[in-house]
């Protein structure tokens, strides 16, 4: 899938490299955190040359220690540095979550201290990784009041959305889908633009139902609503990009011309994100609606490591395109 | 220590600011259990009743531009720091004028223009945060200090490790104290570590540690001082234990039955205000009448500040609804 | 409140500590970890006696280290022993988010190895505790699959869920509510009960709309329905009881039969249960449905101290009745 | 440690028993490796190629009813307690006959009967984990003790600290080690820590420790011995600290182009079954003849293994379903 032919397309994975070095070129607060993100550019390689670019104190590897090196960013992003740190798998983000919702989160609130920093969490499935390479943690977050989120599922909304979190007052964690780093391609505008943080973006429109979702999922639900349009089934796709604060003046407006929402995420589904947005719609939005919210999402379980298992897990194409029909029908 | 060597360190207006601290803290605090007794203070009271010579010693310690990301029981390095005795019983209140706006409670007080940073429930949260200041001073090229610290109890948590492991790899101008007051609420020193002195926990970081009479606020001061050179000299950071006692129960609630009666006697006799009048009498900077003139000033203090607490307002209920986010504008220069 | 004056009432509190007492009496494989629940009988007084009666390798003190006892639990359960865990307050709970996300929720799942354990979470708000000692983290926790969740509302409903936690195979994370502890007593029956887990509990029957809530709220809920009784309003209030799992039977013919539904928990709005709640609803009992969904829950912010701050924060029994004739009249 | 004294420590059986074993991790973990290369195999692939003598030889020191919470380099561990080279290579082909029937992959293979505890990635996680299963040995005054460790890097997790700290404040019959194999995936040890003895760590908990060479079985299994024995004599935890190489990259797919080439060259000369075939020859235990028939003995096991992960059913879907939770036949005896 790309967003253009014209120029040079660059993945997903360049995308937010793209956006890290510039955001260091153009201020010298940003700076990074993480394992093996120095000599080794990261266990992905977005951070490929930067020691040399930057020095040992803009490139820190840290040690083995994520509470640690989270404190540490919330408390160098108090005095006034711009710390982006990196999980080596969004899924270790587990040991620093005290430092996250107990700290970061609460600062501001509490005495007035911003927390300007960014973590970038590699998240999702789809990669044969288990249990523990896998994980969508966004779910525990989108329930920790002062913790901004953001997902992208192109490498213009990547770029865009990492500078933009870099630039926010706030913490922020930027959830970048593993699965799309080097699958997705796009052509990126020459110039500095950022993605604003709170804005949903509409991937395809449609008439007849609206599929709320993001990440990954949001290039399933695009290939669903291509095959739906064969069928005469008009589906809006509606991508996120940021998962707090919501934008739900799109997602509203989306829905009340529609009538029809689908939920997708490729997070456990109890007690997702994707339950918030159809409790909001059951609140605010009951009188548009012409049939149930549906939701789709993985299953409640572990991210299994198995290949049958791990298919059986995701949600697919024909998991949304079978509930659209259905919905489309009701 | 001898009285010379002292004198030849700490100057008379140094050790009187520091004894003026010392009443200021043991005051307040006096007063702030009188007023939760009163049933005129809600929430947990945690004093530094006896101890008091820990934080008023490192805080003077310390330049202007230094940041300290204190400890639950650190009343007088807030004092020190800046935040008067009406804003902190304004705090206590829930008041509006309390550094918290009465969003969060007690010595929960922070605000980066006097260098503090807040302190959260979590034990030893604000070690790995303290380190993340310091980074910030290391990286920028800043020769400031930061100086932080946890309790006896604070120190067997994880974020205790992994802040004095990074500090050390990175040798970042910061200063680990330990406010070792024999007890974690209710457990004893042997429940809580197999190590009698709290200092050998930083022989894992390689870092230099140093075992400091708490009690005796010019000991306290002096290695303190010798802590922030090193740190402001980039030779990293040194762990201090503050050997002390709590003198009162965990909080105001607390009876401490379970701390033995004797150890209690043995304590008080090292009480931190005696033993700077002590010191202060041998060196010739003090004498009983000026002690006198510091409790009244002290006092009257105190009582001027509790009129500006209990005049102060409080927050509207709405409030809640204000600040979980940052606006742009407060962190641009 | 009470739920009998025959024989001797206990307090919501004396339920919790005959609850421990009787399983450490019944099974000597149950032991007690936490700090200061020995000597000092725990910072709420629960274990009070405790350490006497059963001995320092029946009720430990920890260090201070809710990582490493939480960790310590799910070890000495693996081998056959049936640990409980104190917090001192649910807020430290985020401390060792890792060790029960990452290891006691996925054990049994990815290897087999049972975790019987349960973590007593004194929670909740109405205290003056501040943002550190009010906490309702259940939120992030029905988000992570492989544990089982309960709050009880009332005395017979403490003792009888802490009963069954404890004989429960997986870990429990056990919600006691601190609001409740010296406020609520009722009578308990002399011979041993469990109250099971996964049971919701009409705990007042109605016709006209469903609340349904747990914990603190329920007496609020209760006081509503008594106060909406007197306008002709008759509201049947849902005590979950167990939030993980929950009891889809009863909330689902509560509701078809009443055809309005409000979601109250104490917990920050985005993301609690409520929206999970609202968004089964949404999807199962749509054609049912008179009504939007209504949610009444605290904002999203950390819970303030102040007292005023306190009070506009935590949900009201006026914000119940509310809420209720707006939706009766829907 | 001479001749003589590794002769009346370890029977001839037990050495040329931990000498299979060497091979028969090396020869696996080759061939997984190599399966790796082809794509026949998903997911992470770290091997403990170079550093073999230490799962083999902890684990051959202990006793059947004894525990182990292995770490992401102790094959010869799993393969001692009594999984097959059939039944790991299920697990990697995510096949329903691997320990974890396809739940998990790789390393992470638990199995309660054989008396281990299933590793989770994140590091030092299964530390508090076997503290607690020693701690159930304990509370039942059984003789058991618990084996656990991690890398280098994982010792810098607060994790590892509040193991560490609890076990010996209960004096708990567990032994701790650290594999340091200088690296944590890229990450030298001097960013890691700032000692370059990762035993110091074990002077924070007042824990005895033993620096050991990690690439000598034999000195490995009697360091081990001495730890286990202290252990179940109810004298407490231990730390042992292996000194070894990781002589792979981090995972199969890192060429570990940061690690110096010749500390590669002069850690090859320490080949752990180099060492142990001089020990055997030393010994008079054993001869090159019998070392080829071990080879070929340990070929056959995995290639039969290798047949029977591959006519191994994979699971079907729907089996992700279940296993959430536990019933309560599971945990009644
Ligand atoms: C992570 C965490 N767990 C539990 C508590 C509850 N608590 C508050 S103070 C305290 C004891 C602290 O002891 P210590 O660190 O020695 O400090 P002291 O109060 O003795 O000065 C405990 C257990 C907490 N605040 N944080
Ligand atoms: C908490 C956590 N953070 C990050 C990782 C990713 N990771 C896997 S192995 C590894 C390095 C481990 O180094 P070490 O502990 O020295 O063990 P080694 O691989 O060298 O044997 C890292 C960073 C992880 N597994 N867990
Ligand atoms: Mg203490
Ligand atoms: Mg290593």
């Amino acid at each position: 899938m790309s967003t253009g032919t014209a120029s040079k397309e660059v993945t997903y994975l360049e995308a937010i490299s793209q956006a890290l070095d510039e955001e260091m070129t153009r201020d010298e607060r940003v700076f990074l955190m993480g394992e093996d993100i120095g000599v080794y550019g990261g266990a992905f390689k977005i951070t490929e040359g930067f020691l040399d670019k930057y020095g040992e104190w803009r490139v820190l590897d840290t040690p083995l220690s994520e509470s640690g090196f989270v404190g540490a960013a919330i408390g160098a992003a108090m005095m006034g540095l711009r710390p982006v740190v990196e999980m080596q798998f969004a899924d270790f983000i587990s040991c620093a979550f005290d430092q996250i919702t107990e700290v970061a989160a609460t600062n501001h609130y509490r005495w007035g201290a911003p927390v300007p920093m960014v973590i970038r969490a590699p998240f999702g499935g789809g990669v044969h990784g288990g249990p523990f390479h896998s994980e969508c943690p966004e779910g525990w977050f989108f329930h920790s009041p002062g913790l901004k989120l953001v997902a992208p599922s192109t490498p213009y909304d990547a770029k865009g959305l990492l500078k933009a979190a870099i630039r926010d007052p706030n913490p922020v964690i930027y959830f970048e889908h593993k699965f799309l780093y080097r699958r997705i391609k796009g052509v990126l505008p020459r110039e500095d633009y950022i993605v604003p943080i709170g804005k949903a973006d509409i991937k395809r429109p449609g008439t007849d139902l609206s599929v709320i979702t993001y990440g990954a999922m949001v290039h399933l639900a695009l290939e669903a609503a291509q095959q739906l349009a064969t069928e005469g089934i008009e589906m809006e796709v509606v991508d996120l990009r940021s998962l707090m604060p919501l934008d739900k003046d799109t997602i509203y407006s989306s829905v009340r011309k529609t009538g029809k929402a689908i939920m997708v995420h490729e997070d456990n589904k109890t007690g997702g994100i994707g339950a918030e947005l159809a409790a909001l719609l059951a609140e605010d939005c009951f009188d548009s609606l012409d049939g149930p919210i549906l939701r789709i999402a993985a299953p409640d379980t572990p991210v299994p490591f198995s290949a049958p298992l791990e298919e059986f897990f995701l949600p697919k194409t024909s998991d949304i395109v079978a509930a659209a029909r259905k919905l489309a029908a009701y | 220590m001898d009285r010379a060597e002292i004198a030849s360190t700490i100057k008379r207006t140094e050790f009187l600011q520091m004894y003026y601290y010392l009443r200021l803290t043991r005051s307040l605090e006096d007063r702030i259990s009188a007023l939760y007794r009163q049933g005129r203070i809600v929430g947990g009271c945690y004093t530094s009743h006896g101890m008091e010579a820990i934080a008023v010693g490192y805080a003077s310690a310390l330049e202007r531009d230094d940041v300290i990301a204190p400890f639950h029981r650190d009343m007088g390095a807030f004092l020190i720091r800046g935040i008067t005795p009406g804003e902190v019983l304004a705090q206590y209140f829930g008041k509006r004028t309390g550094p918290t706006k009465g969003k969060d409670g007690n010595v929960h007080m922070g605000d980066l223009k006097r260098g503090i940073i807040g302190f959260v429930s979590h034990l030893a949260d604000n070690l790995p945060v303290a380190t993340g200041a310091a980074l910030a001073f290391k990286i920028r090229g800043e020769r400031r200090v930061v100086f932080t610290g946890t309790g006896d109890g604070g120190t067997s948590r994880g974020d205790f490790h992994e802040a004095m492991n990074f500090a050390s790899v990175r040798k970042l101008p910061v200063v680990f104290f330990c406010n070792n007051n024999q007890y974690a609420y209710s457990t004893p020193l042997r429940l809580q570590m197999a190590i009698s002195d709290v200092v050998d926990r930083a022989k894992a970081y390689g870092m230099p540690g140093e075992i400091v009479d708490g009690n005796d606020v010019a000991l306290v001061f002096l290695a303190a001082k010798r802590a922030i050179a090193r740190a402001r000299a980039g030779e990293g950071p040194t762990f201090l234990e503050f050997k002390t006692m709590r003198m009162h129960g965990h909080s105001e609630h607390d009876a401490a039955k379970y701390v033995p009666r004797e150890l209690l006697e043995e304590w008080k006799k090292k009480d931190p205000i005696l033993k700077a009048e002590q010191r202060l009498i041998e060196l010739g900077y003090a004498d009983e009448a000026s002690f006198h003139e510091v409790g009244l000033r002290v006092q009257k203090e105190i009582e001027a500040g509790l009129a500006f607490a209990e005049q102060s307002p409080l927050p509207e209920g709405k409030e809640v609804l204000e600040g979980v986010f940052a606006s742009p504008e407060e962190v641009e220069p």
